[in-house]
């Protein structure tokens, strides 16, 4: 009623309990900020439950596009692949996956799965011979800390570095000092905000290293700003999101720290490929220039059916929202994602983050002021087309996958595949760019569609060539 | 603003007869006798809040007034950054500048809009109804209609197009 | 509705001249409605005249795009086809284009290119045995007529039909009744205008035919809300946009006379296919289920490399807009092509008709309050995405042309290359149907992208299908 909410529209917040830099633990944070956390608890919801209980794991993506497990072969996500859910999932999800149980992962996994920053910053200090007490890793950020422990620690193994977070502090007795030991968390308020200001900000070595290459390349980003005034001031050093980025930057920055194209495994750190770009081709360029430490050519996995090196696409939400009209009119991830919601006089961030089109009146109908139903219309008609480019391309690249094999069986040499495996790869690689992105063509309509559209030709044109071969002609190169 | 300068007077010392159409006459009418009966068997139930949220601001022009529902503030703070905020307060869009209307959209709509406060549940952001957006166009069209004389329709009886079509932020782009 | 504003009347305007159904020539319109036409003056002027002087024609796209010469091979389209220009020049430009000198066409042809509707009108009442005289004419519009007359002349010769328009008076003494004949105009003020009350109206046949089929049929359209509601009231009679469609819809229809994909030559009437919808593919299956009067199936040309009857795109521009962005939000041809401008104390439609890349401020930033600078790289972005694809489809489609030919080289049987034929059908279909509309995808981006995608699956699957006709594998049929 009204004079509640006249009351709260004075109410300024109090702090109840005091967190601090090692604070993963959610908790005490809801004691401060408790319609953010009674909402962030909420990710636990999901419209899978449905599907036999809350502990039953969300429908396999596997089994409703059977080619995707043609398109894996040979790699982990054949195994077990399924849509994604609420962020109180996300730890869970990871653990009980048959890619980890099945499969020996490298610990930069936790990188985005876990509240992890206290751990690598604890790791860090202890190998940079500092002080790694509680009370040290409660005191700051200290950024050098927590690059030196994520690089420690990346390529070591799932367990080990999962054992690590489980030990460290998440959270500090403010007058004691003393430790509170409860395990991992999923990610988490202190990943996103600083504990005494609730400034938001990013925390991940991945995002920091990566934007930073990003700045420093010369792809345009009409779409952020500050790296524009940044390049503009001469470049120097390092372009820092937590100090140079506008706040509306960082409403997607702090997404931008896991939806995003990795490289993840252990043969080198944890890297996302930003060095020439955000265009799928610039990420592509990336890879191919790559090299391992030990020399060898980058790739992913070798497809089992083929034998051909090929790259993996992981959620590139953040690139392909670059490539959008949203991202070029300024609208962030949590514009969408976590819109603003009245709770009584004062507006405050929906911590349930989920899909938008369970929430269109705040997602979507600030901006856009038009039925809901006509809003829901958009979406499915976008998602629709996308659909079914994607279907079109999964019949080309399964298609393609026989004819290899067949010119394989037929005796093709390997310098014969050479160009075809070329093709086969740029294929594949841009179908599961837009597959494995989770909007289904919203984030960028028509470059979803271009993307898809490139895709065709290069699986079709891997099948002409290997049918060329079995005729004996030439086969030109992948262009 | 002194109250002598406010732009909807100069508006209504403007305007002409031809705005006031038989059809909303006819309207007035029946919508206004239904409307009373309403208005007196929910009377009761109202009043407080009325009071309370400062209801009684619906009879002012003062912008201020309206914010003092803070469901409002929104549309406050970008009209203040809008083209109209030197010439039009919010009652310059949102009541008829015909003289029986005006004062019939008000007491509805301050008396609605008390209730769905108290009573929460509507629609947040807001969205308006389909009668005050016709309340809106003809007041764009009154200020305006010299020189948006060819927009009007060529026939009687007509359609013509919504002029937030195309200036959709003339009043508050933000909600 | 939100279009549905039922208004007074605007003051009736003052007439200095009189003008009339047959008031073809717009110069006394010009008297009553001075700035109207002198904008409308302005479409002579475009950006081409400096490649030497206004009476140079604007730049071949055949010359520009070789590959266009191969996609219309045996067809008029391979001998002369150009970029658009403004109005004033439409009736010149086709009486000059050698797929007029050169090839015999049909008099439908001045159905979108000439104020042809007193001249049906003319020859329909004659036909029906009623008064042809000038003053007959005048008095009233007479739908019947109209359309009587178009059918009597559309599958007669051009310059037989070009002849009858010269003939017909372009004006009358609204005194002495006398006749005017001044000769054939371009699209003129009678053509969009009821000239008693300037009210904006169609008169085009193939429109009027075309806008009926549509409504009969069950495509959506939720951009033509009249549509709907004539549906919901039971579809009686016939869908008629003068008294149905709103002004909104009519400041597009107006455009939709002629910007529109069509059946145009000597063995049946004009058509536009839209008794499925507006959809790509609808138009496509129109088409397909279409036989000439003398049974034959439909086609446009046979294409003369292969031998395939193909279909050819014209202009689908107001069909590629109803898949669009615009159209779903209710923004008309008139909005960009026609916006208001300010002129002294009133605001009038530009009637200098042309790119609103022209005239971003009017046409766009009314709406789009953003800077002109980044609304022209939105539309650059747009528009180099589908010139992007339309060369790799276009590439796609030539390596197929070879690939029949070779075929057939071979020795392939008609029976061997029916499905290739079909594949060739679609693919060419597709790549025309985007590159012969106007805005390079801008009218509907994602849907644009999606169409060369599919043209580039179709291409590259013929070409596999020849390639194992080769090897003398079986072939599957398209799909
Ligand atoms: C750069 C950040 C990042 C890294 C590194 C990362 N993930 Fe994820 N992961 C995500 C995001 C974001 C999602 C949600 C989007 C999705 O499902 O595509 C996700 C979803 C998942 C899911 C649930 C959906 C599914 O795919 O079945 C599992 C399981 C998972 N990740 C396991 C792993 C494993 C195992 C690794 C290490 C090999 C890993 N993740 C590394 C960001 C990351
Ligand atoms: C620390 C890594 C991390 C950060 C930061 C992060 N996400 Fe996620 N997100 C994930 C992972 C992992 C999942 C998948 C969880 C699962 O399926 O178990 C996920 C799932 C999601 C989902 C699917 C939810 C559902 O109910 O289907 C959405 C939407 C989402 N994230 C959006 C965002 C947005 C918006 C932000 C920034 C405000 C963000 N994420 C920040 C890792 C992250
Ligand atoms: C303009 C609104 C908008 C913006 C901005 C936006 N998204 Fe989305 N996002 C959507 C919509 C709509 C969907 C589709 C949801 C569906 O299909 O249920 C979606 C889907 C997703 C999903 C999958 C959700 C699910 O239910 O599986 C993830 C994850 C996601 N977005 C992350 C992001 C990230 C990260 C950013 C910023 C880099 C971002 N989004 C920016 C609107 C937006
Ligand atoms: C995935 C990132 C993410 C996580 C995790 C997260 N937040 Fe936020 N939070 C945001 C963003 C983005 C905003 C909006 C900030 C802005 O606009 O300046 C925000 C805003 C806030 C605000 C400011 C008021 C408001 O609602 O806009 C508070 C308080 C807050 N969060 C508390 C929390 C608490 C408590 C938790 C843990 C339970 C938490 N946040 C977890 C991203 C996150
Ligand atoms: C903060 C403002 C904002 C929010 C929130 C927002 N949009 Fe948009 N949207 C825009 C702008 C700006 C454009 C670009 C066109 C323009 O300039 O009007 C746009 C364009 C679009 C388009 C046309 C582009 C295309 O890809 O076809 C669709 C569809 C759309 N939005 C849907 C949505 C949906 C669904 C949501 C909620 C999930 C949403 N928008 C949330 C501002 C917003
Ligand atoms: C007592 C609190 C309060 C005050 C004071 C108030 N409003 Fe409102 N107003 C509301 C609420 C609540 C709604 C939403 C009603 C709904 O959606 O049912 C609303 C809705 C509206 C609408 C949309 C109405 C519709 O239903 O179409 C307009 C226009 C509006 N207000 C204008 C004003 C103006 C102008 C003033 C000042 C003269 C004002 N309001 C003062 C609470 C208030
Ligand atoms: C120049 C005219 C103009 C002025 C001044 C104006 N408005 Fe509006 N307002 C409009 C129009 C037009 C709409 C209807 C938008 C629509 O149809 O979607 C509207 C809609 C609204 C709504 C309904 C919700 C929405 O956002 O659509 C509210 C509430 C509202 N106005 C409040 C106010 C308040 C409060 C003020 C003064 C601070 C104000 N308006 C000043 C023109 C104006
Ligand atoms: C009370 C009278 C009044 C009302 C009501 C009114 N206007 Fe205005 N409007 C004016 C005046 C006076 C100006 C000139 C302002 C100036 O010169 O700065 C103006 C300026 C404008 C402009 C030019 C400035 C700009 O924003 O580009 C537009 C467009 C406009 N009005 C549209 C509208 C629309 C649409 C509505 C209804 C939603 C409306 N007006 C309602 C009085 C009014
Ligand atoms: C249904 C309407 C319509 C019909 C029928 C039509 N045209 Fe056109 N014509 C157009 C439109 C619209 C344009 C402008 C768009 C474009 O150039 O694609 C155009 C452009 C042209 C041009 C200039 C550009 C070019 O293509 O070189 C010529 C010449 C032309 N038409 C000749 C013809 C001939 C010859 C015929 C008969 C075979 C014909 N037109 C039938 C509507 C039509
Ligand atoms: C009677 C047929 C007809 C009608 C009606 C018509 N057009 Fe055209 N339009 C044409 C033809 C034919 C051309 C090509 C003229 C040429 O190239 O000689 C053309 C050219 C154009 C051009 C290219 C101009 C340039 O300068 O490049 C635009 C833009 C255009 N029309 C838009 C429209 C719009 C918008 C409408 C409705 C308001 C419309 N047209 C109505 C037949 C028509
Ligand atoms: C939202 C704005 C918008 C709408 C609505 C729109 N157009 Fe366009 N149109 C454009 C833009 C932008 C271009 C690209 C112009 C360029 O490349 O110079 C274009 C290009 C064209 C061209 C080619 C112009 C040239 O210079 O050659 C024609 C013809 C055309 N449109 C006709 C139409 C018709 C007919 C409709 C309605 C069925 C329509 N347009 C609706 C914006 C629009
Ligand atoms: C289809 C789009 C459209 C619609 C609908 C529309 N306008 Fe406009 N209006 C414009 C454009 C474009 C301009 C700018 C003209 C210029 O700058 O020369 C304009 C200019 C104006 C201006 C003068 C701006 C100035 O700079 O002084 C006013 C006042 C105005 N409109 C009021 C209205 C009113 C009132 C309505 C409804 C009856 C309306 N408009 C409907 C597009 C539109
Ligand atoms: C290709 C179609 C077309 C042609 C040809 C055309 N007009 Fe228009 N005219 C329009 C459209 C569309 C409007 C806007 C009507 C509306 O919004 O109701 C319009 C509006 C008008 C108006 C109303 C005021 C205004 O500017 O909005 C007048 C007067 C007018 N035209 C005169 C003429 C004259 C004189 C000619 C010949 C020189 C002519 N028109 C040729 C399409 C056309
Ligand atoms: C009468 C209003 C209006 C006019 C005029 C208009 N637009 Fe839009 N535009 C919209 C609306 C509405 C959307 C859909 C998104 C939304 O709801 O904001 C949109 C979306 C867009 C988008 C995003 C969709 C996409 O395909 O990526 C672009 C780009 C765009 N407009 C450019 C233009 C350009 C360029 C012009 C001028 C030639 C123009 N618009 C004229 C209203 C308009
Ligand atoms: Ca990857
Ligand atoms: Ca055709």
């Amino acid at each position: 009623n009204i004079f509640e909410r006249k009351q709260e529209a004075r109410a300024p917040f109090t702090k109840v309990v005091e967190v601090s830099e090692v604070s993963s633990d959610p908790e005490p944070w809801g004691l401060n900020f408790p319609q953010q956390y009674e909402d962030y608890l909420k990710t636990v919801d999901d419209p899978y439950t449905d599907f036999g209980g809350n502990h039953a794991l969300p429908p396999s993506k596997l089994e409703v596009n059977p080619w995707l497990v043609r398109l894996f072969a040979g790699y982990a996500f054949s195994k077990d692949y399924r849509e994604a859910r609420g962020h109180a999932h996300m730890l869970a999800d990871q653990e009980v996956t048959k890619r980890v149980t099945d499969v020996q992962q490298s610990g930069a996994c936790l990188h985005c799965h876990a509240s992890i920053i206290p751990t690598y910053r604890r790791i860090g200090l202890e190998k940079l011979g500092k002080d790694a007490s509680v009370a040290s890793l409660a005191s700051g950020f200290q950024q050098e800390a927590v690059i030196a422990g994520f690089q420690e620690v990346s390529q070591k193994k799932y367990e080990e570095v999962h054992a690590e977070v489980e030990k460290t502090a998440d959270g500090m007795d403010p007058i004691s000092g003393d430790p509170h030991l409860g395990g991992a968390h999923p990610v988490s308020c202190i990943d996103c905000h600083d504990p005494d200001t609730m400034q938001i900000r990013v925390t991940r070595p991945g995002f920091i290293l990566g934007i930073d290459k990003l700045a420093k390349s010369d792809d345009p980003v009409p779409h952020l700003p500050s790296i524009k005034q940044w390049r503009d001031k001469g470049s120097k050093g390092n372009y820092d999101p937590n100090t140079m980025a506008s706040r509306q930057e960082m409403r997607t920055f702090v997404c931008g720290q896991c939806h995003v194209e990795y490289y993840c495994a252990n043969k080198m750190t944890l890297t996302f490929p930003w060095s020439n770009g955000l265009k799928m081709e610039d990420l592509e360029a990336e890879w191919d220039s790559t090299n391992f430490p030990d020399g060898g050519e980058f790739y992913d996995y070798v497809h089992k059916e083929t034998g051909t090196k090929v790259y993996k696409a992981q959620h590139p939400e953040f690139e392909l929202w670059s490539q959008g009209i949203h991202a070029r009119s300024g609208v962030s991830c949590s514009d969408c994602h976590m819109p603003y919601e009245k709770v009584g006089a004062t507006k405050v961030s929906s911590h349930w983050v989920r899909s938008p089109m369970m929430n269109i009146n705040k997602a979507c109908q600030t901006c856009h002021n038009i039925p809901e139903e006509e809003i829901k219309a958009r979406v499915d008609l976008i998602q629709d087309r996308t659909k079914g480019l994607i279907d079109r391309a999964a019949s080309a690249m399964t298609e393609m996958l026989d004819a290899i094999i067949a010119a394989q069986e037929a005796g093709a040499t390997e310098e014969q595949l050479a160009p075809i495996r070329k093709l086969q790869r740029k294929a594949m690689w841009r179908l599961d760019y837009i597959a494995s992105e989770n909007s289904k063509g919203f984030h960028a309509s028509q470059e979803s569609a271009r993307i898809l559209g490139e895709s065709i030709d290069y699986s079709r044109q891997a099948i002409a060539a290997c049918l060329k071969l079995a005729a004996g002609e030439p086969v030109a190169t992948a262009e | 603003m002194k109250e002598d300068s406010r732009p909807d007077e100069q508006a209504s010392e403007r305007s002409d007869s031809t705005l006031v159409s038989p059809t909303r006459g006819r309207r007035f009418g029946k919508g206004a006798f239904v409307f009373a009966i309403f208005l007196g068997l929910l009377f009761g139930v109202g009043t407080f809040t009325f009071g309370y949220g400062k209801g009684a601001s619906y009879l002012s022009n003062n912008p201020q007034s309206c914010v003092n529902c803070h469901v409002m503030q929104g549309h406050m703070d970008s009209w203040q950054q809008s083209s109209h905020h030197h010439v039009a307060v919010c009652n310059d869009c949102h009541l008829p500048h015909d003289p029986i209307m005006k004062w019939v959209t008000k007491a509805d709509n301050g008396f609605f809009h008390s209730l769905a406060f108290t009573m929460g549940g509507f629609k947040d952001p807001i969205q308006i109804k389909e009668r005050n957006r016709n309340v809106t166009q003809s007041t764009c069209i009154d200020c305006h209609k010299d020189f948006v004389h060819p927009l009007l329709p060529a026939t009687n009886g007509g359609d013509m197009q919504s002029c937030i079509h195309c200036h959709a932020d003339v009043g508050h782009a933000g909600r």
